[in-house]
């Protein structure tokens, strides 16, 4: 397995408040990484300074074989970063078959197959994205994401207030992609039973820092109690 | 101490000091443009309540300027002419007094904007612009096509209207009547904006659905704003007529919204002093631009420009930095 | 008052309203699609109609003058979104709403510097002058017929642009959350630089044909401007069909609002007040129409409210 | 003794092209004259009334005037004059004359050396009949300048009035209008359209194919203007108290020393800045500006070489003038205007009686 | 048993020709949490904006306290008692933690027409405001802007400006979402104590903190309620198993 992403160092800031303090995050070709950590602690950060919708301002970030410093957000996306975003974003405005077609690259995942993922994005194509229901929105942003066919798809909180039926639906998805497709994806998510399952390493942040790295086997639950609240 | 509240005295006195200077360096006009830049600051303070606090992006305000500027031609007319403001239902006569017209400026405004904000508020972003300029459009036509007034040749007043115990013929008495009433102006919007009312105002502006579940209409919240601003901005325009003792439809024209609106964004929207530093700048650079090229206009749009570009937050935001009080 | 000239009216009311959507077709893209208040759009308009006429002086031909429109209002365009415009998309409207403010001056000012205080001279193309006759025998000038013919077009091509092609759909989700689409890969700089030439060009285009028709002088664009906002703000912001359907209500209420007004207040008033009573209402209808309009359907005819 | 002129008038903005011609006749004249002790400050009113106030509050206050002029706009002279004179100064008026000022608001310091605003439009309707126009369909824009053009046109207009139509201020489309007058019966059109809004109109007018006879004011079929018309505007009629082809001494020097000066052919705004000049000029060889009374005098007598030939002031200290007929012909590459018949001699204005001065 | 808080009573709501909401009637009783689960697109939430006055129902009423409320708008609904969290969370970006609290407490107590008395200078206000800010978790982050909070932080905002209400009734909608496991864990035991204040109608998809908290559920599908009874009672129904648990719930 080759490295598909190494971050190292990582600082970041909004305005003159510091949300990073070094963060390191390897993640090798095919691998399916979980980005842990209690509310306010940097994952989301971590995320948008990977996929260059903020600047870092220490350290460096090598995606794909790349460095990413000073690269546009779009080029970064055509790299092979799949974003599903925190709190859905999808197109308000559009339907749901312009959400998933309006950035589609070619590649395994077509509309066909999203619609096989989500049965329910079929039943509402035509519908108004913006007046989706919360769970609804959240399918259309991930099926917006695998439509680009990435390398490295992220899940941020991608589960988020769905119904427990769509949410095992989605983790056997996950898994599913990751042992056909060989997928790598970087998950953050707050539910740790369904994460030790898929994730193979997690790294764990506290205060915009790494605390933890390792084997998802090793994570103890002292550690998830000291860390993560569990 | 802040630096935006340095910033702001800095302003208030300079505006103050520069015409006293002129008028003791026997400059009367500089004192002329100083009562200019005060009021028309002050009809950018009325902007600022409904467009800074209330984010009610008003393209219609000289609507209310123009209502102030006619108040005021309207009520001093008819004693010029020596004639009866009206003889039924009952005989009344009109005024030169300054107090008089101002609070009839003021009510006429706030009822203009009564009306204007009940129907452009059911609207909101740029179709709220779009029908606040179509009743500043409306009042316009009307005035242009309205023989009693003068059309679009407006009407004089050759002599300045009075105030009790002043001389408002001597430039720096009237520069110090107008200079007053901006800081009396400041002083309203300053307490309105820390007052409950203030928050309750910036709830509505940030989010109206929450605001309503939190059981305060937006809608209520936002008309009285409007309503206040409109009245202050009538007190400018009436101020202003007796600046130039002269009205006409031309205060009620879509650029003088433009430029009233002008004011507040190069000073800093929502920023207290943001029409008074905006409203300064403008004049002086239209003053000092004019006598340097007869393509001045175009001097003029690329300093606005390199302002907007460069100068985020309009002057006050980048001289006293991004951070808005949270105190 | 015949039927005749009465429907001769009403089409002149179509034909003004079409005219009205060529000066609103580049607003709606650029306003409607990108969410940007371009109050400068009324200089691109006014480069079009002197690019056009120093042209066609220069040439004698009025179709390279229409192509050299075309060129340098897209051009201008381009140059105003690289430098001005793609730094204001994060802004609010204020700070858009300042920044083209200031370019009407640039722009207005600098085509003086260059062209002079006088009004040009731009006329219609030879082969397309005079009246033709229509059915029912109304000579109708063959021109004007052409620009309905070419409004009708530029709907319909825009109507296909944005609601069917996928640079459409990119533009329009640009505009629901320019970060996000970024972030998936599509280049949303480009893509704006480009359809802001695009809306440059058809306004530059409604300046040259429409110059073709009035007087061709620095600040024509403005009135214009104020009057293609009315036309998409009744049309409902984003909407092709609303502004082609508001352009057309405006066109005819303005034009039949100034013909019959005057004649109805003529039958209690005497003439020469009723037809300045009547022309001081006409003036203000189409603002009337707009206020109407958003107080009942606060997002306009077309639009989301 | 030195005499400081403001000038306020038009330079920027659509308006731009008449303030330009006001302002380069009258310095025309200035510095033909080369006289060292007058001197002019000229600002740019934007064509905006309280714009233009201010302007004379600073030349008042500060740059201490003793002359203003150059107004081009009506409503902008309304703003300006009456607090100028009231102040003592006096105003000379290159251009807007309304009829307040000529009639009830007439004042000593006040002198209009172009015309009384309806002259032209009387010109127009004196001519009409005799150029076969019987029933006349007569329009303009809906504000007073409007309003008073077309009863000056009624005032002088023999014939019968089949229509009356008022437009828009800055109306650009003239179809429906057209319509009307095609309908209307009319045998001849009079128009009061200036700037933009006759441009469009002629252009349009001439694209219908309506072609009855077309008649108006000077300013609508002015040298500034009738380029942008094109052919459009031939053979139009337009009332006037000059013309490039006046045949007088100092019309030819005027026209020539103006074309060999900015290379284009004045404008009826450039020869009344260049009248304005000279008028002021006889004015400071006769008397001394500080001697209001003297000044006032000498302006009255109107001892000057007007490029309109016959000038004289009556008693509202308006010109008494003979009125023209032009045509808008081609000469050459250019178009311009030729005198085609006188419409009235000798005329002052309808106001005079309600000035008691 | 005493009369319910909030009663609603055949409530329908159709979008064009999708029934969101179709024929609901469901109550609210003192000092019980009701829970109100089902799949993604149920209509949970326009059932919520149905009884908040965001949305109008085609037919059917909404009695909050033994009033009919159908008519009354948002704002009425609020000052009548009704407190509601919203989904996506619903803050006044620019204004800090403790601004968007005292906005709240002052709304509850309808003084929001006060010109000239400073808002943050009221201690009264404030007293309150920080007190339900402490209670949300939040103390620490009073100055921030609520725009800069994190997203789990932005929903412990939602909680304290609902509690400033001082409601008759609390409807939450998803107020664990984006919690970690411990916020998950503080928000179910507020929400335990809460109980006793207001009753609340709960929608939340975390299984956990339903089965832990609720007295009653009701399971709502395609707009229409299938089932309603105790914890027990729904968790052993086949049909909620297949429409919304899944078989990982069968244990
Ligand atoms: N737009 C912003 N401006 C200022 N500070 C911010 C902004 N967004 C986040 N922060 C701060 O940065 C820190 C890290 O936030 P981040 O969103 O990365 O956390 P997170 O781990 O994703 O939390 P959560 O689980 O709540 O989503 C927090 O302290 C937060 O307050
Ligand atoms: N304004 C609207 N226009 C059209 N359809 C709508 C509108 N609002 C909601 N819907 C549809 O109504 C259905 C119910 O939506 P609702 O938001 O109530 O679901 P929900 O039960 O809250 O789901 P979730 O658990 O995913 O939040 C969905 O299918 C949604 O697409
Ligand atoms: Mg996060
Ligand atoms: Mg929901």
């Amino acid at each position: 397995m080759s490295a598909l992403l190494q971050m190292r160092g990582v600082t970041a800031f909004y305005g003159h408040s510091q949300a990073l303090f070094g963060v390191d995050l390897d993640m090798a070709e095919g691998e399916v990484v979980a980005l842990m950590g209690r509310n306010g602690m940097g994952k989301t950060t971590t995320i948008r300074t990977l996929t260059r919708l903020m600047p870092h301002r220490e350290g460096s970030i090598r995606f794909a074989g790349q460095p990413l410093e000073g690269m546009a957000p779009h080029r970064a996306a055509r790299l092979g970063l799949g974003l599903v975003p925190e709190g859905r974003r999808a197109f308000r405005g559009l339907s749901v078959t312009e959400n998933l077609i309006a950035a589609a690259r070619p590649g395994h995942w077509d509309l066909a197959r999203v619609h096989a993922l989500f049965p329910r994005l079929a039943e509402r194509a035509g519908q108004d994205a913006g007046s989706l229901s919360g769970g609804e929105q959240q399918m259309l942003v991930i099926g917006r994401a695998l439509m680009t066919n990435p390398r490295l798809l992220i899940l941020d909180e991608a589960t988020e207030g769905l119904a427990p039926l769509i949410r095992a639906e989605i983790w056997a998805a996950i898994r599913a992609l990751r042992s056909e497709t060989g997928l790598s994806i970087l998950v953050v998510d707050k539910s740790l039973k369904e994460l030790v399952q898929i994730a193979d390493r997690a790294v764990i942040l506290e205060k915009g820092r790494n605390v933890w790295t390792g084997e998802m086997a090793g994570m103890t639950q002292a550690l998830a109690d000291r860390y993560l609240g569990v | 101490m802040r630096r935006e509240t340095v910033l702001n005295a800095v302003l208030a006195l300079g505006l103050l000091a520069v015409p006293l200077a002129a008028q003791a360096m026997g400059e009367p006009f500089i004192v002329t443009l100083a009562t200019k830049v005060a009021i028309l600051a002050l009809a950018g303070v009325g902007l600022n309540i409904a467009l800074g606090l209330g984010g009610m992006v008003s393209l219609g305000h000289a609507a209310f300027f123009g209502i102030g500027g006619y108040a005021m031609a309207v009520l001093a007319a008819p004693v010029q002419a020596y004639e009866p403001l009206m003889t039924w239902p009952f005989e009344l006569a009109g005024t030169k007094s300054m107090p008089v017209i101002w609070v009839a400026a003021m009510v006429a405004g706030a009822l203009g904007a009564l009306a204007i904000g009940a129907l452009s508020l059911r609207t909101s972003g740029v179709y709220f612009i779009m029908i606040t300029l179509a009743f500043g459009q409306m009042l316009y036509y009307f005035a242009i096509s309205w023989p009693a007034y003068g059309g679009e040749d407006g009407i004089s007043i050759y002599v300045r209207n009075g105030f009790p115990g002043l001389n408002t013929l001597d430039p720096i008495q009237f520069f110090a009547l107008s200079y007053g009433v901006l800081m009396a102006a400041l002083m309203v919007s300053w307490v309105l904006a820390r007052s409950g009312f203030g928050l309750a105002l910036a709830g509505a502006r940030q989010n109206p659905v929450r605001s309503a579940a939190l059981g305060i209409r937006p809608y209520s919240v936002k008309l009285t704003a409007f309503v206040i601003s409109g009245a202050i901005t009538a007190l400018a325009g009436a101020l202003f007529a007796d600046l130039n003792r002269f009205v006409s439809p031309s205060m009620l024209s879509w650029q003088t919204s433009g430029e009233i609106m002008v004011f507040v964004i190069l000073g800093g929207v929502a920023r207290l002093f943001g029409p008074v530093a905006g409203a300064a700048l403008f004049i002086l650079l239209e003053h000092w631009l004019g006598g340097f090229s007869e393509y001045w206009k175009l001097f003029l749009g690329l300093a606005l420009l390199g302002i907007v570009l460069f100068a985020r937050g309009g002057l006050i935001g980048t001289l006293a930095g991004r951070e808005v009080a949270h105190d | 008052m015949s039927l005749m000239l009465l429907i001769e009216q009403a089409l002149n009311g179509l034909q003004y309203g079409v005219m009205l959507f060529l000066m609103a077709a580049g607003l709606t893209l650029v306003f409607g699609v990108m969410g940007l208040i371009n109050l400068a759009h009324g200089s691109l308009y006014m480069i079009g109609a002197f690019a056009c006429a120093a042209v066609a002086a220069a040439t004698g031909n009025f179709w390279l003058g229409l192509a050299a429109s075309l060129a340098a209002a897209a051009a201008a365009g381009a140059l105003m979104e690289l430098t001005v415009i793609r730094r204001l998309y994060a802004r609010d409207h204020l700070d858009q709403v300042l920044a083209t403010f200031a370019l009407i001056l640039v722009f207005s000012e600098g085509t003086r510097w260059a062209f002079g205080s006088f009004p040009l001279y731009l006329d219609i193309p030879r082969a397309l002058a005079g009246p033709v006759r229509l059915p029912g025998g109304i000579d109708y000038p063959l021109y004007r017929l052409v620009l309905i013919g070419v409004g009708l077009a530029v709907a319909a091509g825009l109507f296909w642009l944005i609601g069917r092609t996928r640079l459409g759909i990119r533009i329009r989700a640009g505009e629901a959350d320019r970060e996000m689409i970024g972030a998936l890969g599509v280049d949303i700089s480009r893509l704006y630089t480009i359809v802001f030439a695009l809306g440059a060009a058809l306004a530059g285009l409604a300046g040259a044909l429409v110059g073709a028709l009035q007087s061709v002088q620095v600040g024509m664009g403005e009135p214009v401007l104020i009057l293609a906002f009315v036309v998409i703000v009744i049309g409902g912001i984003g909407s092709i069909k609303g502004a082609l359907v508001g352009a057309i209500l405006v066109g005819m209420t303005d034009t039949l609002g100034r013909f019959l007004l005057p004649i109805a207040f003529s039958t209690f008033m005497e003439r020469s007040q009723a037809t300045s009573v009547g022309a001081a209402l006409a003036s203000m209808l189409i603002y009337i129409l707009m206020a109407l309009v958003l107080v009942v359907r606060p997002g306009g005819l077309f639009g989301r409210a | 003794d030195p005499v400081k002129v403001g000038m306020i008038t038009t330079l920027s903005g659509g308006g731009a092209s008449l303030g330009i011609d006001t302002r380069d006749g009258f310095m025309l004249a200035v510095n033909r004259a080369g006289n060292p002790d007058l001197s002019v400050v000229i600002e740019d009113d934007q064509q905006k009334p309280d714009i233009a106030v201010q302007i004379a509050d600073k030349m008042i206050q500060s740059d201490k005037v003793d002359v203003l002029t150059g107004i081009v706009w009506s409503n902008l002279a309304m703003a300006v004059v009456p607090a100028a004179t009231a102040q003592g100064k006096v105003y000379l008026s290159t251009n807007a004359a309304p009829s307040q000022l000529a009639g009830k608001g007439c004042h000593p310091s006040y002198f209009s050396v172009s015309y009384q605003n309806d002259n032209l439009h009387e010109a127009a309707g004196a001519y009409a009949a005799r150029a076969g126009i019987t029933r006349a369909f007569i329009m303009a824009p809906n504000y007073p300048a409007g309003q008073d053009s077309l009863a000056g046109f009624k005032r002088f207009y023999q014939g019968e009035v089949v229509a009356e139509v008022y437009t828009q201020l800055g109306q650009t489309d003239y179809a429906g209008e057209i319509a009307q007058i095609r309908a209307s019966g009319a045998d001849g059109v009079f128009i009061f359209l200036p700037g933009g809004m006759g441009i469009s109109f002629v252009k349009q007018y001439a694209d219908s194919g309506v072609g009855l006879k077309l008649i108006g004011p000077a300013f609508s079929f002015d040298q500034s203007i009738i380029q942008a018309m094109g052919d459009a505007a031939l053979g139009v009629l337009n009332g006037a108290n000059w013309s490039p082809d006046l045949d007088n001494e100092a019309n030819a020097a005027f026209v020539q020393a103006f074309r060999a000066e900015y290379g284009r052919l004045p404008s009826v705004y450039a020869a009344y800045g260049y009248d304005t000049a000279n008028l002021l000029l006889s004015a400071m060889d006769k008397a001394s500006v500080s001697d209001a009374d003297a000044f006032r005098a000498a302006l009255r007598e109107a001892d000057f070489a007007s490029v309109r030939g016959k000038f004289s002031f009556n008693a509202s200290q308006h010109p008494v003038q003979d009125l023209f007929m032009r045509e808008v012909v081609r000469e050459g590459d250019i178009l311009t205007n030729r005198i085609v018949g006188v419409a009235i001699e000798d005329r002052g204005h309808a106001y005079e009686d309600e000035c008691k001065m | 048993m005493t009369e319910p808080v909030l009663e609603v009573r055949d409530l329908h709501r159709a979008f064009g020709a999708l029934k969101a909401t179709d024929g609901v009637s469901l109550t609210l009783r003192r000092s019980e949490i009701h829970a109100l689960i089902g799949p993604n697109g149920a209509g949970k939430s326009t059932l919520i904006g149905l009884i908040a006055g965001n949305l109008k129902p085609d037919a059917g009423q909404v009695v909050l306290n033994g009033r009919d409320v159908t008519q009354a708008d948002v704002a009425a609904r609020a000052r009548a008692g009704l407190a509601r969290s919203f989904q996506v969370s619903a803050v006044a970006a620019e204004l800090t933690v403790l601004q968007n609290v005292v906005l709240a407490v002052q709304g509850a107590r309808g003084q929001s027409f006060r010109f000239f008395r400073p808002a943050l200078a009221n201690t009264g206000l404030r007293a309150a405001a920080e007190a339900h800010i402490a209670r949300a978790g939040l103390s620490g982050r009073r100055a921030i802007p609520a725009g800069d909070l994190a997203h789990g932080e932005r929903r412990r905002l939602e909680l304290a400006m609902a509690l400033a209400l001082a409601p008759r009734a609390f409807v939450l909608d998803e107020p664990m979402a984006g919690m970690g496991p411990d916020g998950a864990r503080e928000m179910t035991a507020l929400l335990d104590d809460l109980r006793h204040e207001a009753p609340i109608l709960l929608v939340e998809h975390d299984m956990d903190a339903v089965f832990a908290l609720a007295d009653r559920v009701s399971v709502l599908v395609s707009g229409r309620i299938i089932a309603s009874g105790t914890v027990a009672e729904i968790r052993a129904d086949p049909e909620v198993q297949r429409a919304y648990l899944g078989e990982e719930r069968l244990e």
